[in-house]
């Protein structure tokens, strides 16, 4: 049993977290609103093999496992990279250029029925749309699909398109790799929105110790430091199920994967929509303004807790599970 | 003679009457300019104020030698439960000056600031600003600078401040400033201050929803006459104060009963939405969840009441005002929460997205959601709310400093 | 509208909070565990009017309603006064010596269809049990059940035993009645689960004034200064709800009788629980022992909380109420 | 080398020869005595772990040469896994020995006091207790009293003791004392008392339980030698943090075992506990509500891995002890809470009551409810946790004294 990061892992991690630092540094996230897609930086992402991390070497990718995607794209939550990034990962090696950050892919989750709107993100820039359906994946060229540019997408920073309908497109897998594709696409979303916890503990500690009131900082008061301190539980409790989850899906795990996976994602949304809550609560008014990060945290949590099955349908998975082991 | 809620004849007749007049106003008014049109929106709110003024509503509580209807508490709250019913226009610009500046000069004002003010903020006619908060005295009220030095007839004005709500379209704020640099809570008055002095700089402060319904306010050598004085000098903590403890019975009434509505659309949205083939609502998790949440704004609804009794039978509001503060700004923030859950994708959309019945939009929900979040911090936030329920109302030792 | 209480009403609470206290003070508590009934106390609150407080001045009774009945069973709450007294006050008019206290009288709900225990508080010593069902009242002679006394019941004074199941007895009422009696029990029960949020609230307050700890009272902590307010609202929603319940049972409300009756049972019990609970805590390690008061308010709550209906059929009341409203 | 959470070959190796004497020991060790019966309590605590001892399952990580089994730190998850899954004893008296009093020997004793201490307790022939709490020293620990006054060779022992569990059969006790009464935390000192030492008076503490497993101590003139003085004097804060940071690792992985047994009985529960004629089970919203708090346990178990991890790696144990002291301590009251109240009426008796599926016993959920309240207060209550986490993990200022 190990369940460290690796020497490796941390290089790697460290890697994407300093280009995050440079290339998009949380004080410039302002200037990033309503962009179309940022196809230099896509490009560059794909370079540092965010996309074809876990193709074979052989396919131009790094060979890697789940494990290590989820600590790169926990960096890239915590620093709101925009992008249909996760799409693009999944698409590796399904969609051509996909890896090499060529075709930018977006997609849509459709294995539950539900009446939802059809919402797209990034798709002005994408070149390939994949939808997953409990019957198959389909792959849909983007510019075939009729879609209306959302004005006001609740995060700026993901902009949105309403289709009424999707075109049949190519079917390119069956059921199983839908499953697959939709485990791992829980596992992304839950490691970016442990990037979330991370960036919001981070940034509200960092508030605490600066905003004085009452003469003194407002991070020395047992209101925001309890504050603070259930965010750092909440925030460990999802690190440990998103690299539970992620190695169970490598084939190092000890239990049922589909468990672990609905573990991370449920615990992920949810506790990262508190601390993000929570987050917005520490900086007070300047909370509420646009100009602070916080808000751009809590507007991204609900574009991941969206994606990739929702809280209810994994607890239920969760607590199903139960039925199973017991006696 | 027992506890009843029941409301009097001469309450209901008020209801009947107001419930007439809402029906064809409130269409006549036509739909809210858009949120950052500002010309528009001041035409809008002070429109619908000179119809509340004309046919007598506006000031429900106020005397009527000021123009108001000099009605009872109990009006007040038929008021606010036959607007909300009838989706009236809100508040909006008038919010300070209905709700809070009004309120003060009634209490602590002189004859001659009463008459002067009054009647235009009822009619519509006067925008008033707040200019309280500071960049470093937000929660800590106590702690802040903008000083106002004594010059013959008038005080001159130097400082900052922040969250001043409509500055940009305000005849008059109401200004708390530091007349003695020494003093804590005791070197703070309450000035009007006229928004079209010069030295007035406004800067507009987008929320998290992008509006601009704030602003920071830099003021620089502004010159306040000396009669725009509310109360004594140095007084100013206590003018506050009063008229907040005042406000806090009813202040949040309007938003409980808003709070009701919502949670009937929710039952109707719970409906529309559909997983796996069953609706929202077909789940009785749902449906106990939002009893739960019902529940507890019945109970808030009838802490108002309670509140309301005590106050129109001693004159003196109780302390329960920070009880329902807390309360309503925690359990409305997880209503919303929830809604927006319900909303699933839709709620990743500001405009709407699909079709929601009953005229539900999935914008309006994220939107008011995102507004919560102000709620639990303005106005002395939840935390703040804690401490003085434990040591004013519980007796518990302050905080050592 | 007059939510108040009056003059009068304070007066009659007044007098049976200061008989409680000089009767059952909180520090006698131990030495009330596992006591058969005391027919002394029975009497003296029948005497008290405790009983007969709603029935008509020309059967004995005091001729008030709901309203006053709750400001009195919250004060029995405050002081966890011991007995059937919920069962007796609603027999009161149906079994003859119920409200003069001659007769004591236990009941049980079984209205809703369940596979719960059959379990009997203060079966010995009383004369009658009333159980309601969903088609009537039935009056069983207390001494036709054949029942085992409970060794160790949760809540210390309140003797329990176990039957396997209910002789027949004489049918006093209808479905309707016995509706009426789930009503009123359910505002009782609520008015006494208020009592048990004011009385741990006052202990909480107390030991937080007195008990020091890094050099001060944890009173002045901010930790338990929340912990406190937090209480505080709770409480007053509870009263609220209480009050609003009562009202409207007297005909003097707004809403819906059921309505405004599961609101209140559903937020008085789930309420108190929390507050009891918070009591505990903020007595610390003392909370945790015998000796101090607060576990037996905590153990009260169980008692009180799962008569009249489950926190999920309250819940479930009111939010299908709110469906009838739409619109 | 990726993140792996399998055991290795001789982990499973080790589970594998585990389980087959569990299967067989746990049956024949019977089952336990009445809660109040002490003298059959140490016996069949102590019974038990010699049993351990003798098949080589006691001190799993303890150094071979003071009888333990020498082996890693995974090895010793397994044990607690395969414990909780066999329902083996509970360590019961054991408790304070085994956990607390004879890793800090190993850690800080000196050779003398390990040979004398350390097989005596992994043989069961010792019982420790712990003299650590005081009635004005709780959450506050550094404010402990309680005298050590040199003279000669010996301390000279006066003060008062609080929480002491198993005083009464106990035939040591890790003494924290204070040493110098001018220092705070630098005055502490750790010592071995021996339980016969005359000036020693047990009163027992009953808990809201109704048992007896914790008293106070009143020590009025015990002397105690010199040489059971362990690490240096006035040094005793520090010794006691070590262990305590190091055992918090692990402090918790059998309990948090034993809870994902509890949501499994639980499910099982659910099946058997009908309203109007349908399972609780049936109800989507449970089985939801079970999933949640299942993904809270299983979390907190894999943040225990991760801490094994970490801690084997480096040998030096994280800072998350608290966090997972405080996430698992509140998730704990949140399970049996909702336990209770799904055995609805049932719960109302400590004594079982019906018949319950799988040998679950209504008595027992409640009982364990009791006990739920008393870990988010004990070992520093969940308010401490929240400022060690903050102060000491986030760097938050500290409190102003």
């Amino acid at each position: 049993m190990d369940f460290r990061v690796t020497e490796d892992q941390a290089a790697l991690q460290e890697g994407i977290r300093s280009f995050c630092e440079g290339r998009v540094p949380v004080d410039a996230l302002g200037g990033m609103e309503k962009q179309p897609l940022d196809r230099e930086l896509h490009g560059e992402l794909a370079e540092m093999g965010v996309f074809g991390l876990r193709l074979e070497e052989s396919e131009g990718g790094v060979g890697l496992g789940m494990s290590e995607a989820a600590l790169v794209f926990a960096e890239l939550g915590r620093r709101l990279v925009t992008g249909p990034l996760i799409w693009s990962h999944l698409a590796a090696g399904l969609v051509d250029g996909a890896g090499s950050g060529e075709c930018v892919v977006t997609g849509l989750d459709r294995t539950r029925a539900s009446n939802e709107p059809i919402l797209l993100e990034y798709l002005e820039g994408a070149g390939s749309v994949l939808v997953l359906e409990a019957s198959g994946v389909r792959r849909i060229d983007a510019a075939a699909i009729e879609a209306r540019a959302i004005a006001t997408p609740l995060d700026p920073l993901t902009p949105l398109h309403h289709a009424a309908a999707l075109p049949e497109g190519e079917s390119i897998g069956d059921a199983a790799l839908s499953a697959r594709l939709r485990r791992e696409g829980a596992i992304l979303s839950a490691a970016m929105l442990l990037g979330v916890c991370e960036s919001t503990l981070e940034l509200a500690v960092a508030y605490g110790q600066q905003r004085e009131q009452f003469g003194r900082p407002i991070g020395g008061f047992q209101a925001i430091k309890h504050i603070l301190a259930d965010m750092y539980v909440r925030q460990e409790q999802v690190r440990s199920a998103v690299y539970a989850a992620a190695a169970t899906a490598d084939g190092r795990g000890v239990g049922d994967v589909d468990r672990a996976v609905a573990t991370a994602k449920l615990l992920a949304g949810e506790f990262a929509l508190k601390n993000a809550r929570a987050c917005v609560q520490v900086y007070g008014g300047m909370g509420f303004t646009w100009e602070m990060p916080p808000h751009y945290y809590l507007k991204r949590v609900f574009v991941l807790q969206n994606a990739f099955g929702s809280a209810d349908e994994h607890a239920l998975t969760v607590g199903e599970g139960l039925e199973g082991d017991a006696g | 003679m027992p506890v009843d809620l029941r409301y009097s004849d001469a309450d209901e007749t008020f209801r009947k009457d107001l419930r007439a007049w809402l029906a064809e106003a409130v269409p006549a008014h036509g739909a809210p300019p858009p949120r950052n049109d500002w010309d528009a929106r001041r035409e809008w709110d002070s429109g619908w104020q000179r119809k509340l003024f004309d046919a007598g509503y506006a000031g429900v509580q106020w005397p009527k030698e000021y123009g108001g209807r000099g009605a009872s508490l109990t009006e007040e709250l038929v008021y606010y439960e036959e607007t909300a019913r009838a989706q009236a226009p809100y508040i909006g610009m008038n919010f300070v000056g209905i709700r809070h500046g009004g309120p003060t000069l009634i209490a602590e004002g002189t004859e001659l600031q009463k008459q002067a003010h009054l009647p235009r903020i009822l009619r519509g006619e006067e925008i008033w600003c707040q200019g309280f908060s500071e960049p470093q005295a937000g929660s800590d009220l106590a702690a802040l600078k903008t000083a106002a030095v004594r010059d013959g007839d008038h005080y001159v004005l130097n400082g900052q401040k922040i969250w001043t709500s409509f500055a940009q379209k305000a005849d008059y704020c109401e200004m708390l400033v530091r007349t003695d640099p020494d003093a804590k809570h005791r070197g703070i008055s309450w000035l009007i201050m006229p928004m079209d002095l010069p030295g007035i700089e406004i800067r507009p402060l987008p929320t998290l929803l992008g509006e601009t319904d704030f602003s920071e306010m830099f003021v620089e050598d502004v010159r306040v006459p000396v009669e725009n004085l509310v109360g004594a000098e140095n007084d100013g903590w206590r003018v506050t104060n009063v008229t907040l403890r005042f406000e806090r019975g009813t202040a949040w009434a309007a938003d409980i009963i808003e709070l009701q509505r919502m949670l009937r659309d929710m039952a109707t949205l719970a409906k529309h939405v559909t997983h796996d083939g069953a609706s929202a609502w077909d789940d009785k998790a749902l449906r106990r969840e939002i009893g739960h949440l019902s529940a507890e704004v019945e109970s808030l609804w009838a802490m108002v009441k309670l509140q309301i009794s005590e106050l129109a039978k001693t004159g003196v509001p109780g302390l329960g005002g920070s009880a329902i503060k807390l309360g309503f700004t925690e359990l409305n923030q997880r209503i919303y929460e929830l809604a927006t859950q319900l909303l699933g994708r839709a709620g990743m959309s500001r405009s709407d997205v699909g079709e929601l019945p009953g005229g539900l939009g999935s914008g309006r929900i994220v939107e008011k959601y995102l507004n919560t979040l102000s709620l639990t911090i303005a106005a002395g936030s939840s935390q703040i709310q804690r401490n003085i329920i434990s040591e004013r109302i519980l007796g518990m030792p302050r905080e050592p400093r």
